[in-house]
């Protein structure tokens, strides 16, 4: 048995010509949060698409619990525990926010759904909005459905594309610890994709750098953090 | 007077792809009214004419004619495509009414679907594949194509007229079936070139008038002649012009008919119209003759009475005297060649042949009435 | 015997790209699927017919496209503008009703009968093409379809304004923003596009037959096209266009039995494997 | 120093400034979302416009472009009465916009992209070649549709199609959102430079650290108005000042 | 809705068609009504399909169509007793739509419909080109037995007793549909059709339920095309066509398909209004085209939704609005 809770082996993808992702390796413990960052273009949300099935591998694995699971569906994955969430906001607009949420929930198995739906949306501030059409929610508000949406259904991996862009800096803060909080609560493991450098430097234990489709650098985020090629490619004055 | 009302429904097709004929057909019927009614009405009975819109389909034509013989126009007349006739047909007895075919051909109408209150006042497909047997016996040329709508007339059309040329000795060189629907025939017209034969068997009603237009275009006419099943109508004339001129074919009515009743119709029609009658307003006409004939025959206007006393009658006609067949309800009445020509002005069906009532083939088995 | 009925596919398809340009530029603007185009194409016919009887065919070649411009603007403006926040579903069945009253216009007008346009004198000569006799005319017909395409196709390309349609037909909002006066666009892409169907309507006139119900059958044909093409896209709508019109005159010459199911047999092959059509990615 | 003074608006010179929003109230349907707002920004201007999630900053962009509808209030851009807002007006009245999730015409290449944005039809100095300058990245990609940029690539080519328009005014939503670092820190540098050129600007943000280094005035917004104002100083008690009125 | 209120309507909504089919005396409204009705449960089905998927239809006659001929083969050839035949030829049509549907649901859009379409008129042509049994162009006729159910054709085919089996029929569809619609697949399929890829990435296989929705409203047009095959006797290709899905399509945007009981309502006023303009021969089709284009700008809901503003505007005075949720 792997500690792993996801592999991902040589991974490529490509789009026509150009290699969005050209060989990359990564793992994701029990409760580990990993931090993926990279310059924009780098191919992170390219990899969460990957591991999640949305696109198909030109060449690698996706190992999920130590299952090959690089020739089934989105489905089929998510319902082994991986959950995401979009940097691009990808809501039902024409249903409710508790009705989606609710809906989420079941679909993972939860017994008492409602309930799950109820604490997930408390979490994340939107508990009054329950009742209003998703369509209707602001930007912000519609980024932390988004969310909700995959955090719910007590999922054991999740990978979320830039789920603070567009929250206040208090909310993102706010979040974090938060996701913090459920990983070592629920055993979770988070990969995180976010240029919000006090938020990743907060809550990850290890972080991975993407350049053009491949890892520069992967390690603790001290070490991350004091490596000149990260600091010319990436991370500037955040630095 | 105390006598009741003779109420007929017209139902035709006053939208929907038939409603250029449509508009004859209720153009015969409403002259015949009209002349009717200015002559004192038909038994002592004024007429009284109500409209429903079959917009083409059966659905819509069963529809309307349900409403207008439940509202007590129970007299049915009008129809022109078989669907729509056969629909009706099939519910007379459920709103007790009578119903004329004056246009739909299909021999359903008088075989297993057959019903002792219809009667039919046109010919029937099987009328016109017989005569086809004898016309071929006249026809010119050796070696013939065929170019036939792609559903059972057509092809029923198709292999009536190979039979009678081949019985004849000759040969049917190209058999071409036209799918409904077909707009360009260059396909087909360049298939007919090149065959090289002496005359084209042309069997198609809703594609006609294309057909026609590009054969000319193409010069395949008026090199090699056509002969035409159900092709030589007016409407289908008006619209192609010169291209027709010479063409033989079946029809149903033409003014020339020597009857005395057909002379009688046709100035009274020219009286109010300035022109002749086309061949739909004939039949429509024939038909509501019919119908008023058998009205004062059964001395009532209930529809079962009236088709009642048609049944087996002998009726005046556009065609003459004519028997109703007991058997099926059908007129027994002559089968009509004309030919395409310049008569009293116009470009017109001539009639070229008349063969006798007596090729009528005998009333199908199907029929149980 | 093949090329020659390759050519006679050949006249079929340039009319459908001529007739389905128009939809689909309307389409891809509007998003509408404007069964009035049908209608269109048949006025366009009938007064093409009205005039090339009093006078010739080669004015109502060009009255036919200029007097449905001005329909279409009127439809831009007092219609499909007006309707421009509404269910592009609702947007569909106004047209539709549109089209049943032009049709009852046109059986008012010209009649329930059916009429003919005979061809131009100057083209009514047989050509020698590959051993065959053809029409002069059809040749016409052709080089019309040629024209249009590569007219349309060079203008969306290189013109400004085709710049802006492209733009407005992705993303209207977006573009408008930048100062794109999609009003404007609009009016000129309808109008542009029933021109289309007029031109198509006139340009039919002599080889098929008018009537008021000769729309339905082309119109559903342009669909067709349009859909296979991918919404919207006018390569991928010519490129269909011929396709199209290639399938039914092979079709009905070697294969007879199945030549009518052909076109949608062709359709349906070609959405299943690739959903958004020939040359579509967006959905 | 700056305790927030109330929101101004009737007593500003309307001719001279290029935005002036006067007493509006804007709707999403019957949703009403802005209510009773007023701002201004002068010819070149740095102000940033701050509030938190959902407060109505978005609904201020979309009633000037006409998105949201404006019931009551006035609109003047470039000095002008704008009686009925449309989208494309703004654009010829001087007023860019980099729209908040970038809004890269799909279909459409990175360079036909930025040929759109001069559609206003105003001349200056801004043409693609000096927008290729200021992102390289662009020019390399000119011929790929600009939706398969990343979404970094994509917010220089939503800037620089604003440019394109060589407006007076650039009103910037959230431009960084979904940005790394080092990008952020361009930009920051690439808006003062916009700024120097004469150029004004509306910046709505989140990220504070770039309010301080870019504008010289902030707006705060709370539940559809403007309820503070002051100069942006850049340095922490600065930071500290605005932050309150994000934390609320 | 609650249960106790939908079993309150469904209640209403019988004691309703009872009343009509004892006070329109005419056999000719009757008539009229029969076949509104029975346009309005297949009204039902596409406007189900549209409202829980999203997806236009543009070739449901085929599955209206087919069960008419279904009925019409099965009698014919004496397979089974009509009372069988019924639930068989239901059966048949949803097994038949759930596997064109697992095909054709992938296909978004407006290329759905026009897939439908194909799909509808290819089942129209070969029909119509048929020969033997079917009739081909000419249609045929069903051959109802002399008893069904245990009564007697004639009883049965009285213009009020079709009605009200038609009426009744409708009744039960629209309570089963809102019965169908309230369970967790009415749920899934909302989901689906808002957002088909999220909803994969929440754990939904989007195809069977898709498949199952198309397969549910053309069980619902099949039930309509069966009432119509014993109203009419007959069936021909013309039944198939692709204007048939287009009116219908129509009935159902008129009467507001976001109700579950606009595309009725639209079915029975495009009926009615028909046949009012049936003394207007000439000219019903253009006033007919005014008409839709007037419904359909002034009443952006529909009918339906016409009517919901014009109740709440009663109930609680001018100026509420409707809340969108
Ligand atoms: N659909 C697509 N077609 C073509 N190229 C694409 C497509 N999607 C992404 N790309 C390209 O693939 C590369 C990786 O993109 P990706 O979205 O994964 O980057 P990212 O690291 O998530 O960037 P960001 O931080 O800006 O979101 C980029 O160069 C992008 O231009
Ligand atoms: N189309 C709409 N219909 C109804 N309400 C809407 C609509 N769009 C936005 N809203 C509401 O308007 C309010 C203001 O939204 P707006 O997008 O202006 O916020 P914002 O300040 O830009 O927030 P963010 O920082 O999240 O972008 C929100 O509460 C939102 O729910
Ligand atoms: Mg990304
Ligand atoms: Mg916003």
């Amino acid at each position: 048995m792997t500690p792993y809770v996801l592999q991902a082996e040589d991974v490529a993808i490509h789009y026509g010509g150009t290699k969005a992702l050209d060989g990359v390796a990564l793992t994701l413990e029990k409760a580990q949060i990993r931090g993926l960052i990279g310059p924009n273009g780098a191919g992170k949300s390219t990899l969460i698409d990957a591991i999640t099935g949305r696109r198909r591998l030109a060449r690698g694995k996706v190992i999920l619990h130590g299952e090959d699971v690089s020739r089934l569906g989105t489905v089929e994955r998510r319902q082994r525990g991986l959950s995401r969430s979009f940097q691009r906001t990808s809501i039902f607009a024409g249903m409710t926010v508790l009705a989606q949420v609710e809906l989420a929930s079941h679909e993972m198995g939860v017994e008492n759904s409602a309930a799950d739906a109820r604490a997930v949306l408390e979490e994340l501030n939107l508990a009054s909005l329950g009742h209003r059409l998703a369509g209707n929610l602001g930007y912000g508000e519609q980024r932390r459905l988004d969310l909700a949406l995959a955090l719910v259904g007590r999922p054991k991996l999740l990978m979320l594309d830039e789920p603070m862009a567009g929250l206040s800096v208090k909310e993102s803060l706010d979040l974090a610890q938060h996701l913090k909080a459920l990983a070592s609560r629920r055993d979770i493991a988070v990969l995180l994709v976010e240029h919000d450098m006090d938020v990743v430097f907060g809550i990850c234990s290890v972080i991975t750098v993407f350049e053009l489709g491949r890892v520069i650098a992967d390690g603790a985020p001290a070490s991350v953090r004091a490596n000149r090629r990260v600091r010319e490619a990436y991370l500037g004055s955040a630095a | 007077q105390g006598k009741e009302p003779i109420r007929i429904g017209l139902v035709t097709s006053r939208s929907g792809g038939f409603s250029t004929m449509g508009a004859d057909v209720a153009r015969g019927i409403g002259f015949a009214v009209d002349e009717a009614n200015a002559k004192g009405g038909v038994d002592g009975r004024r007429i009284i004419l109500a409209e429903g819109d079959d917009e083409s389909t059966p659905d819509a034509g069963r529809r309307v004619a349900e409403k207008l013989a439940r509202d007590g126009h129970n007299l049915l007349i009008g129809p022109i495509t078989s669907s729509i006739s056969l629909a009706i047909s099939q519910n007379l007895a459920r709103w007790d009414a009578a119903f004329i075919g004056t246009i739909s051909k299909a021999d359903k109408l008088t075989t297993d679907a057959c019903n002792p209150r219809f009667v039919r006042t046109n010919h029937s497909d099987a009328m016109d594949l017989a005569m086809i047997g004898e016309w071929v016996k006249g026809i010119e040329g050796n070696d013939f194509a065929i170019l036939a709508a792609d559903y059972v007339w057509g092809q029923d059309s198709a292999k009536s007229f190979e039979a009678a040329v081949t019985a004849q000795g000759k040969k049917v060189s190209l058999k071409l079936f036209a799918p409904l629907g077909t707009k360009d025939y260059a396909p087909y017209i360049q298939q007919i070139k090149a065959a090289n034969v002496d005359a084209i068997w042309v069997a198609d009603v809703s594609g006609g008038i294309a057909f026609v237009k590009q054969a000319a275009d193409f010069n395949l006419i008026p090199k090699t002649p056509l002969i035409g099943h159900a092709l030589v109508s007016n409407f289908v004339i008006d619209a192609t012009g010169k291209a027709m001129a010479n063409v033989p074919g079946n029809v149903g009515f033409t003014p020339d008919i020597d009857t005395p009743q057909t002379k009688a119709f046709v100035s009274a029609f020219k009286a109010r119209h300035h022109r002749l009658p086309s061949d739909t307003e004939g039949q429509a006409y024939n038909g509501a003759m019919v119908l008023f004939q058998g009205v004062t025959l059964a001395k009532s206007v209930q529809p079962e009475a009236v088709t009642k006393a048609l049944r087996g009658a002998r009726v005046d006609t556009l065609y003459g005297k004519m028997t109703i067949r007991a058997a099926d309800n059908q007129l027994v009445m002559p089968n009509y060649v004309a030919r395409v020509k310049m008569a009293d002005g116009v470009l017109r069906p001539v009639i070229e042949h008349t063969y006798p009532a007596s090729l009528v083939p005998a009333a199908s088995p199907l029929c149980k009435m | 015997m093949l090329s020659i009925h390759l050519f006679n596919g050949l006249v079929y398809g340039a009319l459908l790209i001529v007739m389905s340009s128009g939809l689909a530029l309307i389409y891809g603007l509007r998003r509408v699927v404007n069964f009035a185009h049908g209608a269109l194409y048949m006025l366009g016919a009938y007064i093409g017919y009205s005039v090339a009887l009093r006078s010739n065919f080669w004015l109502a070649l060009l009255a036919a496209p200029a007097a449905m411009a001005v329909v279409g603007l009127l439809l831009d403006r007092y219609g499909l503008r007006l309707l421009q926040d509404r269910e592009p579903l609702t947007v569909m069945l106004v047209t539709f009703g549109l089209l049943l009253i032009l049709e009852d216009l046109v059986a008012f007008i010209w009649g329930k009968g059916n009429h003919s346009l005979f061809t131009p004198d100057l083209l009514d000569f047989p050509v020698h093409l590959l051993g065959h006799e053809v029409p002069a005319y059809r040749m016409g017909v052709i080089a019309v379809g040629a024209l249009v395409a590569v007219g349309l196709t060079l203008w969306l390309r290189l013109s400004k304004i085709g710049l802006y349609v492209r733009a407005a037909s992705t993303d209207p909002v977006t573009s408008a923003m930048q100062g794109v006066d999609t009003d404007l666009i609009s009016a000129v892409v309808v109008g542009l596009g029933s021109a289309l169907a007029g031109l198509a309507g006139v340009v039919a006139a002599p080889f098929l037959s008018l009537s008021p119900h000769m729309s339905s059958d082309v119109l559903i044909d342009s669909f067709v096209v349009v859909v296979i093409g991918g919404l919207g896209s006018l390569a991928g709508a010519f490129a269909a266009a011929l396709l199209l019109g290639m399938v039914q005159a092979i079709g009905a010459v070697y294969m007879p039995g199945v030549s009518v199911l052909l076109p949608f047999i062709f359709m349906i092959a070609i959405l299943i494997c690739k959903p958004s059509g020939l040359a579509g990615s967006r959905t | 120093m700056s305790a927030a003074r109330p929101p101004e608006g009737e007593g500003t010179p309307v001719r001279s400034a290029l935005l002036t929003l006067t007493g509006v109230d804007a709707f999403y349907g019957s949703a009403h979302i802005l209510h009773g707002l007023s701002l201004a920004v002068q010819p070149g201007e740095r102000v940033a416009l701050i509030g938190r999630n959902g407060v109505g900053k978005t609904t201020v962009v979309n009633t000037i472009l006409g998105l949201a509808r404006m019931k009551s209030g006035q609109l003047h851009l470039g000095g002008q009465p704008i009686a009925r807002p449309r989208p494309h007006i703004a654009a010829r009245h001087g007023t860019a916009v980099v729209p908040q999730g970038r809004r890269i015409v799909a279909n459409l290449t990175v360079e036909e992209n930025l040929r759109l944005g001069a559609a206003a039809g105003r001349k200056g100095h801004w043409n693609a070649p000096e927008i290729y300058k200021l992102f390289p990245i662009l020019k390399e990609r000119a011929r790929t549709p600009g939706t398969a940029l990343s979404g970094g690539q994509q917010q220089m080519l939503a800037l620089g199609r604003a440019l394109m328009a060589n407006p007076d005014l650039i009103l910037l939503d959230e431009p960084t959102q979904g940005l790394a670092p080092v990008i952020v820190d361009q930009l920051a540098d690439i808006f003062r430079r916009v700024a120097d050129q004469g150029t004004a600007l509306l910046l709505i943000e989140q990220n504070l650290g770039l309010v301080l280094r870019v504008a010289h005035r902030y707006l705060a917004m709370s539940k559809g108005s403007v309820v503070a104002q002051g100069a942006v100083v850049n340095s922490a008690e600065g930071l500290a000042d605005i932050e309150e009125h994000v934390m609320v | 809705m609650t249960l106790a209120r939908i079993g309150v309507l469904s209640l209403l909504a019988l004691a309703l068609g009872a009343g009509i089919a004892g006070l329109a005396g005419s056999g000719s409204l009757l008539g009229v009504l029969t076949q509104a009705v029975i346009y309005a449960i297949f009204a039902l089905g596409v406007g189900v399909l549209l409202r829980q998927s999203g997806l236009v239809s543009f070739g449901h006659a085929l599955f209206f169509g087919a069960a008419g001929y279904g009925m019409g083969v099965v009698l014919a050839l004496d397979w089974m007793p009509a009372e069988a035949a019924i639930p068989v030829v239901l059966l048949a049509i949803g097994v038949l739509a759930f596997l064109i549907g697992l095909v054709i649901v992938r296909v978004p859009g407006i290329a759905f419909g026009m897939l439908t379409l194909a799909i509808g008129q290819m089942a129209y042509l070969l029909a119509f080109r048929a020969r033997g049994l079917t009739g081909g162009a000419d249609g045929m006729g069903i051959h109802w037995p002399a008893t069904l159910f245990g009564y007697s054709q004639s009883a049965l085919l009285k213009p009020a007793t079709v009605f009200l089996i038609a009426w009744v029929s409708m009744v039960l569809t629209t309570v089963l549909l809102l019965f169908i619609l309230r369970t967790r697949f009415g749920a899934i399929t909302e989901a689906i059709r808002d957002n088909e890829e999220r909803a994969r990435f929440i754990g939904i296989g989007t195809t069977a339920p898709r498949a199952a929705v198309y397969a549910l409203s053309a069980v619902v047009a099949g039930i309509a095309g069966i009432l119509s095959s014993l109203n009419t006797g007959f069936v021909s290709p013309e039944n198939l066509h692709w204007s048939v899905s287009a009116i219908t399509l129509l009935m159902v945007i008129v009467g507001g398909f976001e109700k579950l009981a606009g595309p009725i309502i639209g079915a029975i006023v495009y009926v009615m209004f028909k046949d009012l303009l049936g003394g207007y021969a000439t000219h019903s089709m253009a006033l007919f085209g005014a008409a839709l284009i007037a419904v359909i700008v002034f009443s952006p809901h529909g009918i339906a939704g016409a009517l919901e503003r014009l109740y709440i505007r009663l109930r609680h005075g001018p100026g509420v609005r409707r809340e969108s949720v």
